[in-house]
């Protein structure tokens, strides 16, 4: 399979770049426009996908293969469950406690910049990371399931 | 009248489910079903001439930074909008977890029809 | 208002073409058309956040079904249709659809929502003082993240056991004869 | 001293998410996952009976009740978190050896330990859509632990048991926006206050439909029983233990006695429904089971008839309550459904982990195909002895006492043909039995079978750990530790509606 035709593969060129800056605009701008963790990684996802539609697993592996999908699929969990837990030891409050707690929240000038919203733009960037690792991955396994078996060893280093 | 047709869909998709010998049918009734319980929670939160709970410049009132009263009669509820995205992101997931067992019972038995892969008794 | 009619015809005819008809493309398709249908759907409800997320995972589902049935030679259902189960199951599913509609008559008819009549609904307090409580003007992504975030780390958990899940079921040797197991 | 709730989710999650970084480290990476895991399950199994009999209310981001999601501790969930963490750390022990005869060991463990996080997860959530995304982690993860080992059989059980799973979920997804849109709030105890001001109208009624079907999808009652005999029989064993011993009663019974009695309140017509559908199960699971050649199979259908008696003792309890009120019956009977339902996690585990070491030194399940293993298995033996002793009721063994509590509590209230039907039923068991100590253990021993031995190690352990546990659990009902450890369960279920009380006065404290 060694992707689409010479047209398609141009556009998804040009293309591609622009997907991830859109993905990486609505996972940091979460907060404040429509979008957040989840349509952000969502996007990531679908960037990297329409990378391996067009061009083939080969390439797409080569930018993103499995073994470091995984890793950062369970780095991204591991960053989300982090914030949670540091909220439960800072000052022993409470699990998910939004321990950034500036004076921000009260005034009117800081409100709706970019930093104004304590733990939820770090844990957006967490979901985002993790939701984008995790859905290419499942679109990239599926797609290197052969009947005939010859690839897929992840882990078979016994 | 817009929750009794979102309820039809519902039907429908438990139809589809229920009854088909293919497993991709199947699948497919699955996805229909979760697709129209995702519909009626947002549907429960609408409001009529509803805003998006989305709060810019335009609503915050510009000398006390409070919230303009006009956006918080008309904004729609953002409750079931949190828990839809939730849905969505877990019916994706039990889709994948579905397929993979479809690809691979396939190149196990060489059909989606499971009257004929009936192994199992019981 | 009517918008809202249209796109749940055309789910519904959608849904009842996917579920009926005997090419497994043309019913992934037919999957496809409904997700999207959903997806202005939501659009029109006033849900952004949802709207751009649907679209994106209607998107990766599609390529998933379609991964599913597409390199498969069987690609039609064989075996005859019966006609009695059909009409059977029609009739039951106008009866369910009846008995809906008089169950769903106690929720709050479409345009009031309901946490406007409830006294002291949690989502009044999420439109008043979100964005002072949280910092976050997008309030979807305030209730996500701060105010039910365990639920966020319950969804994180479910895509990650459906990855697991996957990558199990599709790995490439399953068993080990015991004695080379040490 | 009490422990922060969400320690209890936290701890299993955050192992699962690092276990796959050691699937590609090979064999020592593999040792090191393995022994990772079972530290987990130990430190919940004490973190669990640290925790027995207290009740507090944990407010997740320090977020007031209706705001945010709270986690509730009461005798109910600290009850069922012991009994999962019993049958975790035994089954986790038990697949450290016996799981070396498939790859992929790592994310075995790892979704393990997701399903344990689910279990614990829909045990405390005080929230339904939180209880719903909990059930969903937990079956997610039993599903494909179901098709591990990816043989023809297996592969079919779990595509039935996902399809019937999913059904179920979407259910009770579908209930919790049936609550919502008429309550306008998700949380179990302002929803149960609504409900008891506005009623239980139509709307109401068909969600409580909906999550009775839900509920008894999940936890395999009889006419939603389907899945059950393909998808325990062909997963792995400490799976199947772990699916027949613990997870139908979480996410199954536990879910659906707490919203039925917690939260919409128990009527006469709803303790009708769960009695029906108790005997339902208890008769048919036995008649089922009798005829069963495979030895997993059979102790699958018989699984299905001892939830039948847990139903059965529970529901009975509830229409006592409902109709005349009379407290202390409906105490005595509901104790009797708890009690069992705990016993039977042990022994059901027991005798699963035993089928599956008796299947990992003979290679087969079919109990015509095995017989006089008692001398080649002496420890496999021992143990299933006295498994079966207590599932069909031996008086020093556990079983006994439970169902001596349901036809005490059945004859008090005038329920004879319940009681009979009982004691029929347990005669059914004790031949099911008995046919399985006939094939397996005494007879002639087949010429084929003639090099086998034990495996030792740490499968030994943990049978020998259960076995202990099955002759020491009549204790509970000794008054000094039934008044901490089943009574407060038994009372959460008495009280029903001030479920909502307790935890907006706990709340309160906080």
């Amino acid at each position: 399979m060694k992707g689409m035709t010479i047209i398609v593969k141009t556009i998804s060129s040009w293309v591609k770049v622009l997907i991830f800056l859109f993905g990486i605009y609505i996972v940091l701008f979460g907060h404040l426009t429509p979008g957040g963790g989840f349509s952000g990684g969502v996007i990531l996802a679908s960037c990297y996908v329409l990378l391996m539609l067009a061009y083939g697993r080969e390439f797409a592996e080569k930018n993103l293969s499995l073994p470091v999908a995984s890793k950062l699929d369970c780095v991204g969990a591991l960053l989300f469950a982090a914030i949670a837990l540091c909220g439960l030891l800072y000052g022993a409050a409470g699990f998910f406690w939004n321990f950034i707690q500036w004076e921000y929240l009260a005034d009117k000038e800081t409100a709706l910049h970019l930093v104004s919203a304590g733990t939820i733009p770090l844990s957006n960037i967490a979901i985002g990371l993790k939701v984008g690792a995790s859905l290419f991955l499942v679109v990239l396994v599926l797609s290197i399931f052969r009947p005939d078996m010859s690839v897929l060893d992840t882990d078979e280093k016994e | 009248m817009h929750y009794a047709l979102c309820f039809l869909l519902f039907v429908i998709g438990l139809y589809c489910a229920v009854t088909k010998k293919n497993m991709v049918k199947i699948v497919i009734g699955i996805i229909v079903m979760e697709y129209a319980v995702n519909l009626f929670l947002i549907m429960l939160g609408y409001r009529l001439g509803g805003v998006a709970p989305i709060i810019d410049k335009g609503q915050l009132e510009s000398g006390t930074g409070q919230i303009a009263a006009s956006f918080i009669n008309s904004s729609v509820d953002p409750l079931p909008q949190a828990l839809v995205l939730t849905a969505i992101v877990i019916s994706l997931g039990s889709l994948a977890l579905m397929i993979s067992i479809c690809i691979r019972t396939y190149e196990k038995y060489g059909t989606f029809d499971i009257t004929q892969i009936r192994r199992l008794k019981g | 208002m009517a918008i809202f009619y249209i796109l749940l015809l055309f789910m519904i005819i959608a849904a009842f073409i996917a579920v009926e008809t005997k090419y497994l493309l043309g019913a992934v398709i037919c999957v496809g058309a409904i997700g999207f249908g959903a997806s202005i759907m939501f659009l029109f409800l006033q849900a952004p956040d949802i709207a751009i997320t649907q679209i994106v995972v209607e998107v990766l589902a599609l390529i998933i079904l379609i991964r599913a049935c597409i390199s498969r030679e069987l690609t039609f259902i064989s075996g005859p249709r019966e006609f009695f189960g059909v009409v059977v199951s029609v009739v039951i599913i106008f009866v369910i659809f009846l008995a809906g509609i008089k169950i769903l008559e106690t929720l709050p008819d479409f345009g009031t929502a309901i946490f406007a009549e409830v006294p002291n609904a949690a989502s009044q307090t999420y439109i008043k003082e979100g964005l002072v409580k949280t910092g976050a003007a997008n309030l979807v992504a305030s209730v996500i993240l701060d105010f039910r975030a365990y639920d966020t780390l319950g969804e994180a958990t479910v895509l990650f056991t459906a990855i697991i899940g996957a990558t199990v079921i599709l790995r490439k040797k399953t068993k080990k004869l015991l004695e080379e197991a040490e | 001293m009490s422990i922060p709730l969400p320690v209890f989710v936290a701890v299993p999650l955050v192992t699962a998410f690092l276990l796959p970084v050691f699937s590609s480290l090979g064999r020592k990476g593999k040792a090191v996952a393995t022994v990772l895991a079972n530290m987990v399950t130990v430190s919940l199994l004490v973190m669990a009976v640290a925790s027995i009999g207290q009740s507090r209310v944990y407010e997740v981001g320090k977020w007031s009740i209706p705001l945010g999601i709270n986690l509730v501790l009461d005798g109910l969930s600290s009850l069922l978190l012991l009994a999962i963490s019993i049958v975790s750390a035994a089954a986790m022990l038990f697949s450290a050896r016996y799981m070396e005869q498939y790859t992929a060991k790592a994310k075995f463990l790892c979704l393990f330990l997701l399903m344990i996080a689910g279990m614990n997860g829909v045990v405390l959530s005080g929230d339904i859509f939180n209880l719903f995304v909990f059930l969903e982690i937990a079956s997610l993860a039993s599903y494909a632990l179901v098709g591990f080992g990816c043989e023809h059989e297996e592969l079919e059980a779990s595509f039935k048991y996902m399809v019937l799973g999913s059904i179920g979920s979407i259910f009770v997804l579908f209930a919790v926006a049936l609550v919502y849109g008429n309550t306008g709030s998700l949380n179990m105890a302002y929803v149960s206050k609504a409900i008891q001001g506005t009623g239980l109208n139509p709307g109401l009624a068909f969600a409580l439909c909906l999550f009775v079907a839900g509920f008894g999808l999940k936890a395999a009652l009889v006419p939603f029983h389907a899945w059950l005999p393909d998808a325990h029989p062909s997963a792995p064993a400490p799976i199947s233990a772990m699916l027949s011993g613990i997870l139908i009663k979480t996410l199954g019974i536990y879910a659906l006695v707490r919203v039925v009695f917690n939260v919409f309140g128990i009527s006469v017509q709803m303790g009708w429904i769960l009695v029906v559908l108790g005997l339902l199960s208890m008769i048919a699971g036995a008649f089922l089971a009798i005829g069963q050649g495979d030895f997993k199979r059979l102790l699958a259908y018989s699984s299905i008839s001892q939830i039948g008696y847990v139903v059965l003792g529970i529901g009975l309890g509830g229409l006592i309550l409902a109709r005349d009120g009379n407290v202390a019956w409906a105490s005595l009977a509901i104790l009797g459904g708890l009690f069992h339902l705990v016993n039977h996690a042990v022994y059901k585990s027991l005798l699963f982990l035993t089928s599956g070491s008796v299947q990992m030194s003979t290679g087969t399940r079919q109990l015509k195909q095995m017989g006089g293993l008692a001398e080649k298995l002496p420890f496999t033996r021992a143990t299933c002895t006295i498994a079966s002793a207590s599932i069909v009721g031996i008086p020093p063994f556990s079983g006994f006492w439970s169902k001596l509590i349901l036809v005490i509590a059945a004859v008090q209230a005038a329920f004879y043909w319940v009681a009979a039907l009982i004691v029929f039923v347990s005669l059914c068991t004790l031949i099911m039995y008995l046919k399985v100590q006939r094939y397996v253990f005494l007879g002639e021993l087949p010429e084929n079978l003639e090099q086998i031995e034990e495996q030792k190690g740490s499968m030994a352990i943990a049978m020998v750990f259960l076995a202990l546990l099955c002759m020491l659990m009549g204790l509970l009902l000794v008054p000094a530790l039934r008044s901490n450890i089943l009574q407060p369960a038994v009372d959460v279920l008495t009280d029903g509606i001030s479920y909502s009380a307790n935890v907006i006065k706990m709340s309160m404290k906080v």
